[in-house]
């Protein structure tokens, strides 16, 4: 078995190694083959994985070498694979390899076919090691790595030029990704910190030893570890407030958005919770925290994917609004529900982006909503994928939406934070109906597209059959609710619903369908039909003004960051560093130089004057020593 | 007895040489000076110091002393000296507190309690007698090396003084040209 | 081999007075020669070295002036072993990658001259021998400032060289009075630092001396506030000089700390941590914020120089080994990648005379390898993992975690402002459209300074994905400095933070 | 009153302040060397005197010594005097202030 974890890991090392050896050449079909049919592998090997976790219950523990030893420190390369390791594998892989083989379409005319691949596979490269990883470290590596990678994909199309925000939200490609790196790097910080509390309390970073010995530990200091490890979740997981970069992290081609920043990257925050939830489950109040704000950021995102007319950023929006979901899970302690949530929602958003990939190709990389309309005729297809993810995303009965958000809901419920269950449930209803604003404007309605002078076409069979998998889970996943729960309990926390919750559960399930069909119909009637923009609305209304702009937190992040940075810099260099510091050490140097100067002025030739000095020389140490003498 | 030549010695030197020192006239001044000079040499005879007094009679009133007469000569000497002593109070602060200095050291109990012989003069000689022995004993090299720089001194003194003016001495030896020089006397 | 030290030493310089000697069209192929012997010869030490020992090896002492006990006093431990193998690489890379066309010879003879200075440095166990070193390693540095340099190299030369001189002149006076003491409590003189080391000092002393030790270190580190020569030297020096400076020279000023400041002065050092730790969190994010608003390409890493050198001396007052393994690493790993930065700062100058970020953007499409390479390295930089530069950074924090876990929070923004200066200065020069038309035609990297770039690359992902063979030997004789430290502390304080590893104490 | 090492010491200590005076405050050169010898006697004073009180004749020998050089300085410096004057025709030191820096 351990092959098969070597397998899994390093097949996507091997198909990014490759591809980056054509980086720099032009478009090589093969590479694009090569690189999906190792990512295929470790799919495979991932699955095999699963398989054999399921039947032996058992999880397989490698270690490939010594990596760091400093003093008491022993860090290794070590991988573990368990019931959630083999879950978040097989997801990872599985949504890459749709997306590898989709990319070969959505890419097939772009310069740096190559190099796109090159950073697709070392993204799963990273991905993997975060989740196989054995020891906190590790798991950092995998974070810093997918961060990079998605910073190199974000800015894929790094030759496009900063442009301001009202014609881009993102100003451009290179920008968007460094907001996203950088914004992480702060997430990044709290994590290490978490993990230096943890070296230093508890002498070990591997996960087996630190959760074997979290009972030594005060609960201050607990909490302390939970925060910081959370503010690392955070900012990868895109939470309040470092969520603005995922949004702006749309300008990556859509293939990327499909599997880092719906399916596999952002989630990471979600396993990381899961993964520590034996530190999580002893400080509730933390835990708390995490529901709260995940349940925040369930609504505030799904708030402003309500208005906005960009066919990405509401997916985005969306997968922001599915995070807080997940994170209101784990939060309240029921870690495999959060799970079950991640795995659903992966597949039913990326199937959703790579759908909305390809009405960008039919419709030109046009984005806005209101130019499209009616494609439902030429892309039938695409329709239909893109149907059911949204219908699994509003949560309809069968789709896998439907089981885990329910789940979620019951749980917010049985915990009693009927608060959190109400703003959930109403996100629902939300959810599905900006949703559905999407379908509608884009495959109904009267086909506007015509403006643009584009003649929409349907994407490439094997496109469309790359994308059938998810489809299909998206569909059926849900049904697997009882096998999986066993699965992953025997590693992961039951979460089991109390009597009164298992009574109530028919009442709450329709009360959710209720919303979530209330918005789709809501949706129905306002955008399948002739749709025009409302511009006077578009500039008085100032509901809609503050969603459209993100409730100004961009420019306030601006304002009160990124431009008070800029301009300290300013100063720093040029007020205190020119004009301080170095100024200083040359007015040192000045006033010696002066000195010279001035006491050149005794060498004025005259012999007197200079006899004048040297009796004055003469009484001045004559007079020293002799005080010398006397003071002795 | 000793107490009043000492007196008498010291007061006409200090005012001899004040003479010398503030005078305008640059004969005067001399003139002084070189009789400083012979009241000191009382002073070294007061002292028993025959024979630095006989040295300080012959070298400094006669051999320096002419020799500031004979070089005087090549000046305007009998024209007052014009100077511009334009800060005198600065000169006389300076040379005051180093005075006051000296002097502080000087009268100090310290001295002299401290200050032991290295050559003890042999018994019975008088001084001269005792000067000669170590002359010849101890200090023959410093003598002798005196000698030699006395010697050099003289040539140095002969050289320059005979030299051209505004000329470097390797021109005056290629002017070394007698019908040079007797058109220059013309 | 006992003599290897002496070989390592004086090979360069026999090397160099020998190139005075041979054609003007062959010395390029001479000095790649020599510094590639060099290069391997400091290998050879490597392999030779015995990495379970902790203390020094290749011991050689000879007495040179026995009345004041100065002797020729060699050695390496862990802790020097690996400057002075990358001191002889960067020289080699430096070399092989000169695009220097007036006065190669001489600058070839003079670097070999550096390079003697260099490895002098880091193997001297003598404290005279050191300081002899330390000085003569600014002569040819002042040379080639000050003859290859850029339009005010006179001043920025000049500016290096008294400021770094005054320094250490101060610490001149303190070597001194240590040895004064040394001899009023022993009654034997002695400058050799074994001797010193079993030195007991009270504590009243070690304050003193600790600051004279301390300015002579921190001028050259450059700490702030005595930072600014470091710019203009940066700015004027050819690359070749400023690869140098940024990988080795920087290094001799944070080596002091570890190889004089901890070791003799060990109360002190603690008693002192916190206006330390103030002083470099000041380092890593002012120069970071000032590194920000540069202008120009050179500017920027200059001051990111700084900014990690910052990371390094927290790493260095972190008193445990991980810490102070986490500071040397990351001074290997700040030399290789700041040194790389500079050379390829150095190939976009040679193609377009200037350094300026605004004159470029776009660049990663007219040059892709290049950008390639300086991704990496800014990767390298900002401290990814499996980066030479994660390792340095993360051991040296995660120490000073243990000291102080408010300041290692503020030193830790580290990763996010280095994340911003070097993001933005990637952006603006290799990213957006080209604009410039000039840039349009630019030549991506030929093969000399690929084969210069290359090995660096190696090294920054060999070393970032396995760097026990580096990290072990500097861990042993951390652990073995530590231990010397806890014994020699007379304070209850410093004898509770300077940190002994549990394996040690289970070894004892 | 018996006059002691002190008097003569003292009466040294004036002598070469008065000579000091007049170096300081004359500005032509031949007046310089005047003072100069003043002082060189009040050294001679004060070494005699010394020499006499402990019985010591170093110090003697001593003054004898300062007493050629002083002649030795004197030839010297009245033929370098005369060049000064030859060249200048003054020899006011205001006048000859060439060694400016």
């Amino acid at each position: 078995m351990e092959n098969y974890v070597y397998i899994a890991l390093f097949a996507p090392l091997v198909s990014s190694l490759f591809a980056a050896l054509f980086a720099q050449k032009p478009k090589i079909q093969l590479v694009g083959i090569v690189t999906s049919v190792l990512i295929i592998v470790s799919l495979l090997a991932s699955l095999t994985l699963l398989l054999h976790i399921e039947e032996t219950g058992k999880a397989v523990s490698v270690t490939l070498m010594d990596w760091i030893q400093a003093g008491d420190m022993d860090i290794k390369f070590g991988f573990t694979v368990d019931q959630v390791t083999a879950v978040m594998m097989s997801v990872v892989t599985l949504v890459s390899s749709v997306v590898h083989v989709y990319s070969n379409y959505y890419m097939e005319s772009d310069r740096s076919f190559n190099r796109f691949f090159s950073y697709l596979s070392a993204f799963v490269f990273s991905m993997m090691i975060l989740v196989m990883s054995d020891n906190f470290l590790g798991l950092f590596i995998g974070w810093e790595g997918v961060g990079v990678c998605s910073w190199l994909l974000i800015g894929f199309w790094y030759d496009k030029k900063d442009v301001t925000r009202d014609i881009n939200p993102s100003i451009s490609p290179s920008w968007a990704a460094n907001e996203a790196f950088i914004m992480n790097r702060i997430a990044d910080l709290g994590m290490l910190v978490g993990i230096f509390m943890i070296y230093w309390n508890l002498g070990t970073l591997k996960y087996s030893e630190v959760f074997a010995h979290l009972d030594t530990l005060s609960h201050g200091m607990l909490v302390g570890i939970g925060i910081a490890l959370f503010i690392g979740a955070m900012g990868k997981s895109a939470q309040f407030p470092l969520h603005t970069w995922l949004a702006d992290a749309m300008e990556g081609p859509t293939p990327v958005s499909a599997l880092i920043h719906a399916a596999t990257m952002v989630t990471a925050g979600v396993y990381l919770v899961i993964r520590a939830n034996p530190l999580y489950s002893q400080i509730p109040e933390v835990g708390y925290f995490i529901a709260v704000l995940g349940t925040f950021v369930a609504i505030f995102a799904a708030s402003m994917a309500l208005v906005n007319r960009d066919l990405k950023r509401v997916i985005a929006y969306s997968t922001l609004s599915q995070l807080g979901y997940m994170f209101a899970a784990a939060g309240l302690g029921a870690y495999w529900v959060a799970l079950f949530h991640l795995a659903a929602h992966a597949f039913f958003k990326a199937l959703l982006f790579v759908g909305a990939g390809n009405v960008m190709h039919a419709m030109h990389d046009e984005l806005d909503m209101f130019k499209m309309g009616g494609l439902k005729k030429q892309m039938k297809w695409t329709f239909l994928y893109m149907g059911v993810a949204s219908l699994a995303l509003s949560g309809i009965y069968p789709f896998a939406g439907f089981f885990s958000k329910d789940t979620i809901l019951e749980a917010a419920f049985n915990e009693h934070t009927y608060g959190i269950w109400f703003v959930l449930w109403f996100t629902a209803g939300l959810t599905a109906f900006y949703s559905f604003r999407q379908v509608f404007m884009v495959f109904f309605g009267d086909e506007r597209y015509h403006e643009l002078g584009v003649h929409p076409h349907e994407a490439k069979p094997y496109a469309l059959w790359a994308m059938a998998p998810l489809a299909v889970l998206a569909l059926i996943f849900g049904f697997f609710k009882e096998d999986f729960v066993e699965f992953v309990t025997k590693f992961l926390p039951a979460y089991e619903m109390s009597e009164h919750t298992e009574h109530m559960v028919w009442i709450l399930t329709i009360v959710t369908t209720a919303i979530a069909l209330t918005g789709i119909i809501i949706a129905y009637f306002k955008y399948s039909k002739g749709l025009k923009r409302n511009l006077e609305f578009e500039k008085k209304n100032k509901v809609y003004n503050l969603l459209i702009n993100q409730y100004y937190i961009p420019i306030l992040y601006e304002k009160t960051f990124s431009k008070p940075y800029k301009e300290l810099s300013e100063i720093a260099w040029k007020e205190i560093d020119m004009e301080i510091v170095d100024a200083g050490v040359d007015g040192i140097a000045k006033a010696v130089k002066v000195m010279g100067d001035e006491s050149r002025k005794m060498q004025n030739g005259n012999l007197s004057s200079y006899l004048k000095w040297m009796v004055a020389g003469f009484i001045i140490v004559t007079v020293v020593s002799l005080l010398t003498v006397v003071i002795k | 007895m000793e107490a009043i030549a000492f007196y008498t010695f010291s007061i006409l030197i200090t005012g001899l040489f004040l003479v010398t020192v503030f005078s305008r006239n640059i004969l005067y001044a001399m003139s002084s000076l070189a009789a400083g000079m012979v009241l000191i040499s009382g002073l070294f005879f007061i002292m028993r110091a025959d024979f630095l007094g006989a040295v300080q009679l012959v070298v400094y009133s006669g051999a320096i002393m002419a020799l500031y007469a004979f070089g005087m000569m090549f000046f305007d000497a009998t024209r007052d000296v014009k100077e511009k002593n334009s800060s005198a109070s600065s000169v006389f602060l300076l040379s005051g507190i180093s005075a006051v200095i000296l002097v502080a050291i000087f009268a100090a109990p310290a001295i002299g309690e401290h200050i032991k012989p290295l050559v003890t003069a042999a018994k019975g000689l008088d001084n001269t007698q005792a000067i000669g022995e170590i002359l010849f004993t101890k200090y023959l090299i410093p003598f002798e090396v005196a000698a030699v720089m006395l010697l050099v001194a003289m040539v140095a003194g002969i050289v320059l003084a005979s030299k051209k003016m505004d000329q470097s001495l390797s021109e005056i030896y290629q002017d070394a040209d007698p019908e040079n020089e007797l058109k220059e006397q013309k | 081999m006992s003599n290897i030290l002496t070989l390592l030493i004086f090979f360069p310089l026999i090397a160099a007075i020998f190139g005075f000697f041979v054609n003007k069209n062959s010395i390029r192929v001479y000095g790649i020669a020599v510094s590639a012997a060099e290069f391997l010869l400091s290998l050879w030490l490597w392999k030779s070295y015995d990495s379970a020992q902790a203390g020094f090896q290749f011991v050689e002492k000879m007495p040179l002036i026995p009345d004041f006990g100065i002797s020729y006093y060699l050695g390496v431990d862990g802790i020097s072993l690996f400057i002075v193998i990358m001191a002889t690489l960067m020289t080699m890379i430096g070399i092989i990658a000169l695009s220097v066309k007036d006065g190669l010879k001489n600058l070839i003879i003079t670097l070999l001259f550096l390079e003697v200075a260099m490895v002098g440095v880091f193997v001297s166990l003598d404290v005279i021998l050191f300081y002899v070193f330390w000085e003569f390693s600014l002569v040819p540095m002042l040379y080639i400032i000050g003859a290859w340099g850029g339009s005010k190299r006179v001043y920025a030369a000049i500016k290096f060289f008294i400021y770094t001189f005054a320094g250490s002149l101060v610490m001149l006076v303190g070597i001194l009075y240590l040895a004064y003491l040394y001899y009023t409590t022993t009654g034997v003189w002695s400058f050799s630092l074994t001797d010193w080391y079993a030195l007991l000092l009270p504590m009243t002393v070690q304050k003193y001396l600790f600051w004279a030790f301390f300015l002579g270190f921190a001028i050259k580190v450059p700490m702030f506030p005595f930072h600014t020569w470091l710019p203009y030297a940066h700015g004027q020096a050819p690359t070749v000089g400023s690869v140098i400076l940024a990988a080795v020279l920087l290094k001799m000023g944070s080596y002091g700390f570890v190889r004089f400041s901890l070791p003799l002065f060990p109360d002190a050092s603690v008693a002192y941590i916190t206006p330390v730790a103030v002083i470099a969190i000041i380092m890593i994010i002012y120069t970071a914020m000032v590194a920000y608003a540069q202008k120009d390409m050179k500017q920027v890493i200059a001051y990111s120089s700084i900014s990690h050198m910052g990371v390094i001396i927290i790493g260095t007052f972190a008193m445990n080994a991980e810490g102070i393994s986490g500071s040397i690493f990351q001074m290997l790993s700040h030399g290789i990648v700041s040194g790389a930065l500079f050379m390829l700062v150095g190939v976009i100058y040679d193609r377009r005379h200037t350094k300026l970020m605004s004159e470029f953007g776009g660049l990663a499409k007219v040059m892709p390898t290049y950008a390639t390479i300086f991704v990496i390295m800014t990767m390298a930089s900002v401290g990814l993992p499996l980066t030479i530069g994660f390792i340095g950074e993360y051991l040296s924090l995660a120490g000073f975690f243990k000291v102080s876990p408010l300041m290692t929070v503020i030193a830790g923004t580290s990763i996010i402002v280095g994340a911003v200066y070097m993001l933005s200065l990637v952006k603006k020069s290799f990213f957006g459209p080209v604009t410039n038309p000039e840039n349009e035609k630019l030549k991506d990297l030929d093969s000399k300074e690929l084969w210069a770039l290359i090995p660096l690359v190696a090294i920054v992902v060999w070393l970032g994905i396995y760097p026990k063979p580096v990290l072990g030997p500097i861990n042993n004789s951390t652990k073995a400095l530590v231990q010397l430290m806890h014994n020699k502390a007379q304070t209850p304080e410093a004898k509770k933070i300077i940190l002994v590893s549990k394996k040690a104490k289970e070894a004892k | 009153m018996t006059i002691g090492l002190s008097h003569y010491l003292i009466l040294s200590a004036i002598l070469f302040s008065v000579g000091l005076a007049g170096v300081l405050r004359r500005k032509n050169l031949l007046m310089l060397f005047f003072a100069t010898e003043i002082m060189l006697n009040a050294a001679n004073i004060a070494f005699a005197a010394i020499s006499v009180h402990i019985g010591d004749l170093s110090g003697q020998m001593f003054a004898l010594f300062i007493i050629a050089i002083a002649a030795s300085e004197v030839a010297v410096g009245l033929g370098l005097l005369i060049l000064i004057y030859k060249k200048y025709g003054t020899l006011d030191l205001d006048n000859l202030s060439i060694m400016k820096g």
